[in-house]
């Protein structure tokens, strides 16, 4: 039962991450990773984590993809044109770095596959609850936790910044030589 | 069960369906979407580890990845318009060049 | 709260200055209003006053009581590895001695401060130096540990510096406070290295046992005493250790060679040399070496050294002294010198005779100088005794207790000075330290005698030329005027100390004295009065014969170390010379036994009849020496008191100018030629500018790999991940090769 | 029967969930004939009262005028998202109905104890967040996918305002879960019920609770917020190219989001199924208790409704910089106020 769901998960997320990649509408892109989100959500949710499930749909599906579909909506984007290859020589090696990728992944995969430790799914653990998550993040890992909002704060002050127009730059720019000439008068004085 | 090699599987395939995503794709945005989606790649093996070895470390990972995803989207997009701004396009090639 | 202030007593003692410091410089600088900054200034110096003598005279925890230290740990400093410094507080005998005369000498000091610098613009600023300087100088103090003690030492120094710069428009000031800061550093270099090997040689820099730290003084205390050998001083252990913290000590408490600041520094208040410059700083370099007794007593050599840098110090400055013609001056020099007794008398394994004089010497030095200020402020800020004289008339207080200074600090008996002189002369003498050859002792004696001659000689030349003779500042101004830097001095000091006040006199001629007002003069009463029976707590057995008990003695002599004696020293030689033929490693157990029984011996020894006959011969010959002094100082100076001395003398043996040619101007055109024009413009600069240049031709090559185009990027990244992956998968197959 | 198989528990799930589907769809139904009839009364006519007595047939009527109505898809649409974007909006209004507990725990014969909820788990207020969070893009992609300059301003519009309302929205739930310490539904309506069920978290939590009711209404694109849809500006906002069955599925997911809010508000904050009182009459546990307890419930969650139908005849539109402008800088420090306030209490051990 729970293969079935985690097969039908797969196959969503898969597909989605792949029309995602093939659209060339980013619109559509954007509604296919919204997809890959619900998928993974659902994924963490067979892998008893339903905190983090939560938090994935209201993170990347709720907050950080409405961003996104917002700014496309807002730039009113068009699909990509279709331009010549610019490195046409360079497929090749594409390809080989590719093989080399996927016999890595495979093999990792494998290796993990037949490891001794290898330990069964914990369905019924409370690992995943909000309480323990919550314990862990507030007392163990307090610290990079601090750091996070910090960081959140950061980017709250840098997205302002970017994303201020150029016009009140440029009163900015008005006013400081206001103040400068007030500056350079007093000290005349 | 599911054992834990699917799960790392069906991470590696939608990190490299990423990876190959921010290679190919031209359009900042979509570039954007797809190192999310690379990031979420990662995600499903931390769950995963942290659900198999119950210990709840790779979940909190995970929340501060998406902290970090949640702040770079910020930035990002913020990034994106001020260059919309700026060139009218959203083509990555076209902004090759720093000055102007 | 009673509770409270119980447990927390010695941090009161020394935030309450802190607090009134920041006060002084927050509040006080706007309300610009001298009650309020003089009351808070004093008020917090009265605190911990008060709570230094509830500290120290607690029924049966004080300080002075008990047999343990009252400690206090307020929070633990650094840890890192194996180092720990606390900061803690602990407060024993010893340092609840100086606790006790910081603070009351300190407070005396305050209130005479408030009247001395009333109607200066920088009263705020004064008064929140000053109470900083209480704080630094308890934390000295009161520190449980050597690097806390050093936090205070480097404060105080620091105040120092402030304070001995206070004129801001006096270039004499600045250079002043200027040469006292950079001449400390040297001393300061070697404290901090001394803290360092004790560190290495007893993983501890802790005063006291405490229950996770144990004590680096007992640690040494059970270590072998090194040999008295010159080789021990660079041999990284205890000797180099007790060295290095006295070349601390020989700056601090300005000793040879390190001693030039303290002369200069007399450029600050008076308020400033009297508290900081003869009472309490520099006298920390005593209280350090006796802290550190334990490590001196294993350090023959060392000891020896202190007692003759001593020694010397005491006869040189003293006839300096004798030739300088500045009140402060004259005042300094002597400071000097009797530090110079002091360490004499550490040096010669007198540790408690040591601490006795510093306690007198705080009196009544502070006293001299404080009289010294009534002085200089009755003749508005001149301090050249030659335009002096005659002072006794005009103001009776000052010269009557200026009396009482002086004929302590010249070792009349019932004065203070005399008992505790009197002992550091008498232990040269008699002393039994292994430390001090017996021919050595006699010669060290000598020159203490001859030091305490010439004491009486130049003291007496202050006071005559002061407060007896014919009046000579009615006509100093006119004739003066080619005596340039007094004439610079005077005319700045007075406009800037005295403001309008001092102005006026200026414009009406000749300055006439008059007494102090009462903040000044109370102070100089009560200072007077300690001079005088301040020394009855320390009245030697032989003197007193044991009707008064000698208070002093019986209080410290058990928490400092006792100097081995030549006999001792050759027990341990030979047991210590038995075990290395044993191979075994008991050496350091069988000490504290041989420590027990010469204590016994000390103590028998001390009272024995022959021993109490020649100690009171000794003290009639000291008594004499004074009287002697103060007859030939009488008959030669009330007579001409503006005898020409010897300008080898007056020009302090031109070691200032000796210093500045062979150190400062060396390291001076070292630097701009060497340094500067060579080695920084050539070999840094160029370095740099090589290295620039570098880097731009390296980027004009690496911009080739910057397209400018992302997804280069992206996939330049994608292969170094290939790279990594690539990495732990071979471990991988490493692994399952293995298995 | 038995009844710890797990295919008999998910199939009386799924009756359940039926079940309740089709009571949401008649309340639904009838909220939006109240609403005619209450605005009616209120603007001093008499609204719909022909089909059936007194009109309660009317949503029957409507109903089937949607589903006979032509279907005009505009041509320049993206078809795809045209068509998804209503099912969006209505799945996701619907997918947080299982989680609400409607009554108290009851003692039935021949099944023994059951909690009156169709999915109680560990992280329900989370669900409820991110379930609705999904909820915009019905609206957003409707306005984008519909090439309307109309549609897309409203779209443009409504997901700018749930964003930002999203925000103090969650802020203010806070409060509540600072208080109870759980995000399990059930467990917060049960810690609310002592003070014989008077312990409701609207007390401790008022500024929690106007904040709440504030930016719900902002969520759900009702008047005073009503801007994506402001017919004088925009025609109809988002959904002005929709028409038949799809414009009647945006109008459910807007009153079943209504419902939905007011169920929450009402469980959270206004003791949900607890009835002041009501413990000493019945015993808890028995069937009446259980039984006065859900009209209870549902007399809050229509006095929500009536509310919103109350504000609506009442209220004028804000401007949307006004409205951008009230959500960033007045209730989102509101909310977080609050939410310091609340943890200090807690903190200090007062709540």
């Amino acid at each position: 039962m729970t293969i079935l769901i985690f097969l039908l998960l797969a196959a969503l997320t898969i597909g989605c991450a792949v029309a995602m990649v093939a659209q060339r509408n980013p619109l559509y892109s954007a509604i296919a990773l919204i997809g890959v989100f619900l998928g993974m959500a659902g994924i963490y949710v067979t892998l008893a984590a339903p905190f983090i499930a939560a938090i994935q749909v209201i993170v990347y599906a709720g907050a950080i993809m409405v961003l996104v579909v917002f700014v496309i909506m807002l730039l009113n984007v068009e699909e990509e044109v279709r331009r010549p290859i610019r490195l046409r020589r360079l497929v090749p090696l594409g390809v080989l770095l590719a093989a080399i990728f996927f016999a890595e992944a495979a093999f990792i995969i494998y290796f993990v596959e037949t490891s001794a430790y290898n330990p069964p799914p914990a369905t019924q653990s409370n690992v995943g609850l909000t309480a323990s998550v919550g314990t862990g993040l507030f007392t163990k890992y307090l610290l990079p936790f601090e750091i996070t909002s910090l960081l959140i704060l950061m980017a709250i002050v840098g997205a302002i910044t970017l994303a201020r127009r150029v016009s009140t730059l440029e009163g900015g720019r008005t006013r400081l030589r206001a103040t400068e000439e007030t500056r350079s008068q007093t000290s005349a004085d | 069960m599911v054992p834990l090699s699917w799960y790392l599987a069906l991470s590696a395939v939608l990190f490299t369906i990423g990876a190959a995503g921010v290679i190919i794709k031209r359009n900042a945005i979509a570039m954007f979407m797809c190192i999310e989606l690379m990031l979420n790649a990662t995600n499903i093996t931390f769950v995963a580890f942290s659900s198999f070895f119950r210990d709840v470390t790779g979940q909190l990972f995970v929340f501060i990845v998406m902290t970090v995803a949640a702040a770079e989207a910020a930035v990002g997009l913020g990034i994106i318009i001020a260059i919309f701004r700026n060139r009218l396009s959203l083509d990555v090639d076209d902004a090759s060049v720093l000055r102007d | 709260m009673t509770e409270f202030i119980h447990q927390h007593v010695l941090s009161i003692i020394i935030f309450a200055p802190l607090v009134g410091a920041a006060i002084n410089w927050l509040i006080g600088r706007r309300l610009r209003s001298e009650a309020f900054i003089g009351t808070v200034a004093c008020t917090a110096v009265g605190i911990s006053t008060v709570f230094a003598f509830i500290a120290a005279f607690r029924p049966e925890t004080g300080a002075l009581r008990a047999e343990a230290p009252i400690l206090e740990h307020l929070w633990t400093w650094i840890e890192v590895g194996t180092f720990r410094a606390d900061f803690a507080l602990a407060m024993d005998r010893l340092s609840g001695i100086y606790a006790l005369f910081i603070t009351g000498v300190g407070l005396l000091i305050h209130i005479f401060a408030t009247g001395y610098m009333h109607g200066d613009g920088g009263f705020y600023r004064f008064f929140s130096y000053m109470n900083l300087f209480m704080f630094m100088m308890l934390v000295l103090v009161l520190g449980d540990n050597l690097l806390l003690m050093f936090v205070g030492w480097e404060g105080v120094g620091l105040c120092s510096y402030l304070l001995i710069g206070y004129y801001l428009d006096r270039d004499e000031a600045r250079v002043a406070a200027k040469k006292a800061f950079v001449v400390n550093r040297v001393g300061d270099w070697g404290v901090i290295l001394g803290v360092m090997l004790i560190f290495f040689l007893t993983g501890s820099i802790s005063f006291f046992d405490k229950p996770d730290l144990p004590s680096a003084l007992r640690i040494i205390g059970e270590m072998p005493i090194e040999p008295f050998a010159w080789s021990a001083l660079f041999a990284g252990g205890i000797t180099s250790a007790a060295i290095l913290l006295f070349i601390g000590a020989t700056g601090k408490s300005a000793q040879i060679p390190l001693y030039v600041w303290l002369p200069d520094a007399m450029a600050g208040p008076t308020p400033v040399s009297a508290l900081i410059h003869a009472a309490t700083m520099v006298t920390a370099g005593v209280y350090m070496i006796v802290r550190c007794s334990p490590i001196y007593a294993h350090a023959p050599t060392a000891m020896f050294i202190v007692a003759v840098i001593g020694a010397v110090t005491a006869l040189f400055a003293a006839t300096i002294g004798l030739a300088q013609n500045d009140i402060k001056k004259v005042l300094a020099y002597s400071t000097i010198s009797q530090i110079g007794y002091m360490m004499l008398a550490c040096g010669v394994g007198a540790f408690v005779a040591a601490i006795f004089h510093v306690m007198t010497h705080a009196f009544f030095k502070a006293l001299l100088f404080l009289g010294s200020g009534s002085v200089i402020h009755a003749m508005h800020h001149e301090q050249d005794m030659r335009r002096m004289g005659g002072l006794r008339k005009y103001m009776p207080i000052t010269f009557a207790t200026m009396i009482t200074g002086w004929l302590a600090i010249c070792g009349i008996p019932i004065f203070a000075g005399f008992f505790s002189k009197d002992e550091i002369l008498w232990k040269t003498w008699s002393t039994e330290a292994f430390a001090i050859p017996h021919g050595a002792s006699r010669a060290l004696w000598t020159i203490g005698a001859i030091t305490a001659l010439l004491t009486a000689v130049y003291m007496t030349r202050l006071m005559v030329m002061t407060f007896w003779g014919e009046e000579r500042f009615r006509e100093a101004h006119a004739h003066d005027a080619e005596a340039k830097p007094h004439a610079a001095v005077h005319a700045s000091a007075g406009s800037h100390a005295h403001g309008e006040h001092a102005g006026a006199h200026h414009h009406h001629g000749p300055v006439t004295p008059h007494e102090s007002p009462p903040v000044m003069t109370i102070p100089l009463v009560v200072l007077a009065v300690l001079s005088t029976f301040g020394g009855l707590v320390g009245v030697p057995y032989a003197l007193s014969g044991g009707a008064i008990p000698n208070y002093f003695e019986k209080t410290l002599e058990p928490i400092v170390a006792h100097a081995p004696t030549h006999e001792e020293a050759a027990n341990i030689e030979k047991r210590i010379a038995q075990t290395v033929a044993r191979r075994g490693a008991e050496a350091p157990a069988a000490q504290p036994a041989a420590h027990e029984t010469k204590h016994e011996t000390a103590e028998h020894a001390a009272h024995s009849p022959e021993e109490v006959r020649s100690e009171r011969i000794f003290s009639a010959i000291s008594v004499a020496i004074a009287l002697v002094g103060i007859g030939i100082g009488w008959s030669v100076f009330s007579k001409r008191p503006l005898l020409q001395m010897p300008r080898l003398l007056e020009n302090k043996y031109y070691v200032d100018e000796i210093y500045d040619a062979v150190i400062v101007k060396p390291i001076v055109v070292g630097s701009r030629e060497g340094l500067w024009k060579m080695f920084d413009v050539g070999v840094i600069d160029g370095t740099l500018h090589a290295i620039a240049d570098g880097v731009a031709q390296l980027g004009s090559l690496a911009r080739r790999l910057q397209p400018g185009f992302v997804r280069t990027y992206a996939a330049i990244i994608l292969v170094g991940a290939l790279i990594l992956i690539g990495y732990f998968a071979y471990y991988g197959v490493l692994l399952l090769i293995r298995q | 029967m038995d009844l710890s198989n797990p295919y008999i528990q998910a199939a009386l799930q799924f009756l359940a969930i039926f079940i309740t589907f089709n009571v949401v769809l008649m309340i639904v139904a009838y909220t939006v004939l109240a609403e005619r009839r209450i605005l009616g009364f209120i603007q001093g006519r008499l609204g719909p009262n022909r089909v059936g007595p007194g009109g309660v047939l009317q949503p029957f009527a409507d109903l089937l005028k949607f589903i006979f109505k032509e279907e005009i898809v505009p041509d320049k649409s993206t078809r795809f998202v045209y068509f998804l974007a209503p099912i969006i909006a209505v799945t996701s209004a619907m997918m947080t109905l299982i989680v609400y507990p409607f009554g108290p725990r009851v003692t039935l014969p021949y099944f023994g104890q059951v909690e009156l909820v169709i999915a109680r788990f560990d992280i329900a207020l989370l669900y409820v967040l991110a379930v609705t969070s999904i909820g915009v893009y019905g609206i957003a992609l409707a306005g984008w996918a519909s090439n309307s300059k109309y549609s897309l301003m409203g779209g443009l519009r409504s997901s700018a305002q749930m964003i930002s309302y999203e925000l103090s929205l969650g802020l203010s739930l806070v409060g509540v879960i600072l208080m109870s310490g759980t995000l399990d539904l059930y467990e917060i309506v049960e810690q609310q019920s002592g003070w014989y069920g008077f312990k409701w978290n609207i007390f401790p939590q008022f500024i929690g609770f106007v904040v709440y009711l504030t930016s719900a209404i902002a969520e759900t694109n009702r008047v005073p917020f009503d801007l994506p849809e402001a017919e004088t500006e925009l025609v109809a906002g988002f959904h002005t190219e929709y028409s038949a069955l799809k414009f009647a599925l945006f109008f459910m997911a807007e009153y079943i989001n209504m419902f939905t809010v007011s169920v929450l508000a009402t469980t959270l904050f206004l003791g949900g199924w607890n009835v002041p009182g009501l413990a000493l009459l019945f015993a808890p546990g028995s069937i009446p208790f259980a039984v006065f307890s859900v009209i209870g419930f549902f007399v809050k969650v229509f006095f929500f409704l009536f509310l919103y139908i109350w504000l609506r005849g009442t209220l004028p539109r804000f401007r949307f910089d006004q409205l951008m402008a009230f959500g960033w800088k007045f209730l989102l420090p509101v909310a977080l106020l609050n939410v310091v306030l609340t943890a200090t209490l807690v903190w200090l051990g007062v709540l």
